[in-house]
């Protein structure tokens, strides 16, 4: 048996200029949030004070039988505690739902680009469903900004398990579920002041692929410009086995790399 | 029990025990497979000529769209992957990943694909006069000059494509073996008769998955290839069977590698050298890993590194 | 989280869903693979007539005494063996095992070996008046009219197997096919076309592994048969492009089934019934656990249910 | 996701009759002997009352990707714990040594047959390093016998770790490692009294292949008769997959079911 390990340390990595390798970081709370939702937080200094709004981390299974990557957006990040919000959809999810605080998890990133805050402006995080963890870090971000206004516009199916969280960010936060309307509901309502306010109006947007489509057409016709977070099937997450591919107007682009985070321009969703 | 202590993979290294694949020699036995390396990715996580060497993703005549998404499902202890060879052609790689990994000093197999027999003699062409090290034939893609099955299924069929391709270049050339054929022994003995300097295998098994919510296959091409620690005793039975057929040929040992001790597997089997795929996918320092886990185990078993060394094998 | 409720395997069960399978009818869709399921060890765990089917192991004309230990290595997420087809023969069978398996009220498909075209005639005169329900013809065997090649991995040899076997019973009967050729498709046209009734998929993959405190194969017949989890992609691609192929022809999907979900994806993919091999070697009840996870995902599946009841198939 | 469990207890099939199944149970202890060799006890009652010696117990890794049974002799017994006693050769006994009390671990047993220790003697028990925990079992069951002697034979290569186990159930206890000699030594050494006896002699063996022969072959000079419990590498352990195989004169036969326990005369090995 080998008896030394040749798995490397984050502290190793940058030392050397090195991006930090897969490694086992300490989860420090799972937390149940709505049926079947969770947010689990884990421990790790260089995910916390780097990742962008947007940006993502793969979580990996421990058992061997399920190797492939979990991606999720990072979702807030307190001190050198990163969050994850997520649903219980199979194998990978249902394992970290059970997660205590102590137990051991595998981590990659952060990955992924980012949404683009550089400008002075309005920002409408419009989040559907689990689309909206990565608005949290994007609200979290920009509340730190004099030159930033935040406006949420969150949709859920039922229960509203993310508006605690962006409530200490956001100047505005607005959340419907499924028995009142949806996420264009919200929009309608403030659309007016979208229009009349001073600072030009970005939308960052998150959620089911129907969801985005719309706002995208809405924001078109309104001529506000989009920046859109979108999910893909991942082989690796960091740009290596180009599986996790969007049609894009440049051809077929890899979501972890090139995005996720892509214009409706780049999409072709321009009517 | 304590962690072990963790070595630092990023120091300078001066590798003990190289291999000579085809006349070329790495700086140790174990390398990348092709499709699962991409320098963008990959340089950012480790110095990528630190391994024996990188097969870099198949190439072809043009740029290659590939397969619409999904393109991956999880399978037991591996992923079924449909990328369709998606790849940027020739033209870019040859400005772009290969002078690049050139410079960095990385020894270069570059993987060659293609639809029809001319375009991987066009490929081959453009290749011929390049600084890559070594050509490595996928004769595993659908091919219409051979009705959409690979040309990697029929010895007649791979013959003509490597003798075609032995005209054109005088660099070491791999033919890159698939293991779904009745008779892999039969398929590396007509390329090796046509021309290939060495053979690698083995590239993936057919496999699916559905998803059980919908009734409907999870990737888009409906079937991918499986690859990961399911397929490695396929792949070192294909070794094997490979090296009693042919005792002469360097082989190149793929499939399932993901530690030190697996790839030693492949170097009793008769490999000269190794190459880690999807291991690297879920983590990314895995083909470095493995190197440095291999050193050890070869440390304590010279007669076979001095095979190895000498472009021998242990079988 | 609490530990979820047992329910009782051992109760009487009135299953729900049935299935037909070449006029056969099976109590529910799951049966065991042949090789893992012998009665005398089986049935000291549970009431073997709880299955849909048991196929027994492969019986040959007379004893076969099979490879010298070691038979089995361990391979990631499955193992490799080597057995050889060790079975007392068809005499004792026809006395011993089948008798009693009917008496319990067991549906079975008695697996047949052969080392020639001769052997396999043998076995199934002798089966032919034998209260057998069906007869799964294994055509892995390596054979000896054949080359040492197995029938199974011919077209031609096989419709020439199956034709002379069609005209010796009008039993049920089962072609068990390899997945180790270049085209099952083409393999499984030539079985159906000389009068199979029935297609069962997949046999084991080649596969082996290495001692690396040795450097020899840990297997005395160096290479054996890869079954388990790992498998199931391949073997799940297998039944969907026989499917394609030939829309009518009843399937038995086998290969890494180890849950109701993985058996219900080969139902998705177009098979009547499933086998369950490997996972009762580890886990002895694993093929009444799979029935009763099937029959709950079926209970929600009432249009797949009542397909598989009337002979039918999902695709 | 399927919402009830299909795995059966103990008791639900003794109950019907039938055989327990592959179950997990409790870890109540690990403990290191000597360099690599580890005793390992766990709780189970139904193994704890049935065990017979030279009886195995199938154990299972927790990783998927190590499904083969692990096959290990009933050390002994106590109460509704039972010990194993295993050397770390590859990856299943290195994951069973590092386990703690409170571990779970997966459970098949027992298996196999006995030694045949039916009649009024004298029970040479001769075992060589792994070879010896069924004997401590033996010795367990005999030395509750008014009928029996027992003397233990035990070679070691280098530390005893196995005589505290047996000092308290023989009657005489002897052992020897590598730096002295072997087991037939210790036989030559005992040979007078043994021929001596009141008692008929038997002798039960269990060791590597070359140890048992050299005792069939010292037994047979002596016209002692002998039992030996042998090992195969195992695909089930309980009968079907004939994968476990030994040639005898009544052609291969299964390890697991068939034996472990082979005598001399089946295995061919009288001269
Ligand atoms: C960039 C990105 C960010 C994401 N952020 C979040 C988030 O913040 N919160 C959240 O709940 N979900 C998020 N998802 C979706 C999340 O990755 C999947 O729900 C999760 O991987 C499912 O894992 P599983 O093991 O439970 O499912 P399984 O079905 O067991 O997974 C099998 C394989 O399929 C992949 N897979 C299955 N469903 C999806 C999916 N919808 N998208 C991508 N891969 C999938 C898994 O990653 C795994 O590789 C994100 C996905 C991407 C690509
Ligand atoms: C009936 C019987 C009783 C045994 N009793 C004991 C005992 O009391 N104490 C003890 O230390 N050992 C005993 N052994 C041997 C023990 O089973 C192996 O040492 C152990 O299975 C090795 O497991 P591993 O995971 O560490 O090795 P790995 O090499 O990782 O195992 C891989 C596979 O090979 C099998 N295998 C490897 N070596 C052996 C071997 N020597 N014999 C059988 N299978 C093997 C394993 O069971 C497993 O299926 C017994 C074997 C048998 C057949
Ligand atoms: C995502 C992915 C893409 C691949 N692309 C190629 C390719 O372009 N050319 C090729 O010859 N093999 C390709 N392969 C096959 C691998 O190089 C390798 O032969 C196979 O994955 C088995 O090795 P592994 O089990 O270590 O992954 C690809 C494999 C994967 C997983
Ligand atoms: C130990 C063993 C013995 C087998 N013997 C036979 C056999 O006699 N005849 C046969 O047709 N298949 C035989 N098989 C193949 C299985 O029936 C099955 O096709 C294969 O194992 C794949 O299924 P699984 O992954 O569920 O094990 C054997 C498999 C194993 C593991
Ligand atoms: S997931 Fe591998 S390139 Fe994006
Ligand atoms: S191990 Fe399966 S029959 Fe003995």
């Amino acid at each position: 048996m080998t008896t030394a390990s040749f798995i490397p340390t984050t502290a190793q990595a940058t030392a050397a200029g090195y991006y930090p390798p897969r490694r086992t970081v300490e989860v420090t709370g799972v937390r149940q949030l709505a049926q079947g939702v969770f947010r689990l937080t884990f421990r790790d200094a260089f995910i916390a004070e780097h990742a962008k709004p947007a940006q993502f981390v793969n979580l990996y299974s421990h058992n061997p039988l399920h190797m492939s990557p979990r991606p999720f957006g990072v979702a807030d990040v307190h001190g050198d505690e990163v969050a994850v919000i997520f649903a219980v959809v199979g194998y990978g999810t249902d394992e970290f739902s059970r997660m205590q605080a102590g137990d051991r998890i595998d981590v990659l990133g952060p990955l992924g680009k980012s949404y683009d805050v550089g400008a002075d402006a309005h920002y409408v995080l419009v989040g559907g469903g689990l689309g909206i963890p990565p608005l949290l870090r994007a609200a979290q971000v920009l509340s730190a900004r004099e030159d930033a206004t935040v406006t949420t516009v969150f949709g859920y199916r039922n229960e509203h398990f993310a508006d605690e969280f962006v409530a200490p960010f956001a100047d505005r936060a607005l959340a419907i579920d499924e028995s009142e309307g949806n996420v264009i509901t919200l929009l309608e309502r403030i659309e007016h002041e979208l229009r009349t306010g001073q600072r030009p109006v970005t939308i960052l947007s998150c959620g089911p692929l129907q969801m985005l489509k719309a706002v995208s057409s809405w924001a078109a016709n309104r001529d506000i410009a989009c920046q859109f977070s979108l999910e893909e099937r991942m082989g690796c997450g960091y740009g290596t086995c180009v599986v996790c591919v969007v049609d894009t107007v440049d051809g077929r682009q890899k979501v972890c790399v090139d995005g996720p985070v892509f214009t409706p321009e780049q999409l072709g969703w321009t009517e | 029990m304590n962690e072990q202590a963790s070595m630092d993979i990023y120091a300078p290294h001066a590798w003990r025990h190289g291999t000579m694949v085809a006349g070329v020699r790495w700086k140790n036995p174990v390398g990348t497979a092709s499709g699962t390396f991409q320098l963008a990715a990959v340089g950012n996580f480790y110095d990528v000529a630190q391994l024996g060497a990188v097969s870099t993703k198949g190439v072809s005549t043009v740029p290659w769209e590939g397969n619409p998404a999904p393109r991956t499902a999880e399978s037991p202890a591996g992923t079924v992957n449909a990328v369709g060879l998606q790849n940027p052609g020739v033209d870019t790689y040859l400005v772009d990943e290969l002078p690049k990994l050139k410079a960095l000093g990385a020894t270069v197999v570059t993987n060659v694909a293609g639809h029809c027999d001319d375009d991987y003699a066009q490929v081959v062409e453009k290749l011929a006069d390049s600084p890559a090290d070594m050509l490595e034939i996928n004769v595993s893609c659908p091919n219409v000059s051979h009705g959409g099955m690979s040309v990697g299924t029929d010895p007649v069929a791979l013959s003509h494509l490597i003798e075609r391709l032995r005209k054109i270049t005088d660099k070491p050339m791999v033919v890159k073996l698939t293991p779904n054929v009745t008779d892999i022994a039969g398929i590396a003995r007509a390329a090796v008769e046509s021309g290939a300097d060495c053979l690698s295998m083995i590239n993936t098994l057919v496999g699916m998955r559905i998803d059980i919510r919908t009734g409907e296959p999870i990737i888009s091409n409906v079937t991918g290839g499986v690859s990961g620690p399911a397929v490695f005793p396929v792949g070192l039975a294909c070794v094997w069977k490979v090296r009693q057929a042919l005792p002469d040929i360097p082989i190149i040992g793929i499939g399932g590698i993901d530690s030190g001790e697996k790839a030693l597997e492949y170097l009793y089997a008769g490999a000269n050298a190794v190459e880690v795929g999807g291991a690297a996918l879920v983590e990314p320092t895995a083909p470095l890993r493995v190197a440095h886990e291999l050193e050890l185990l070869l440390d304590a078993r010279p007669e076979l590194a001095d095979k190895l060394a000498k472009g021998d094998t242990w079988r």
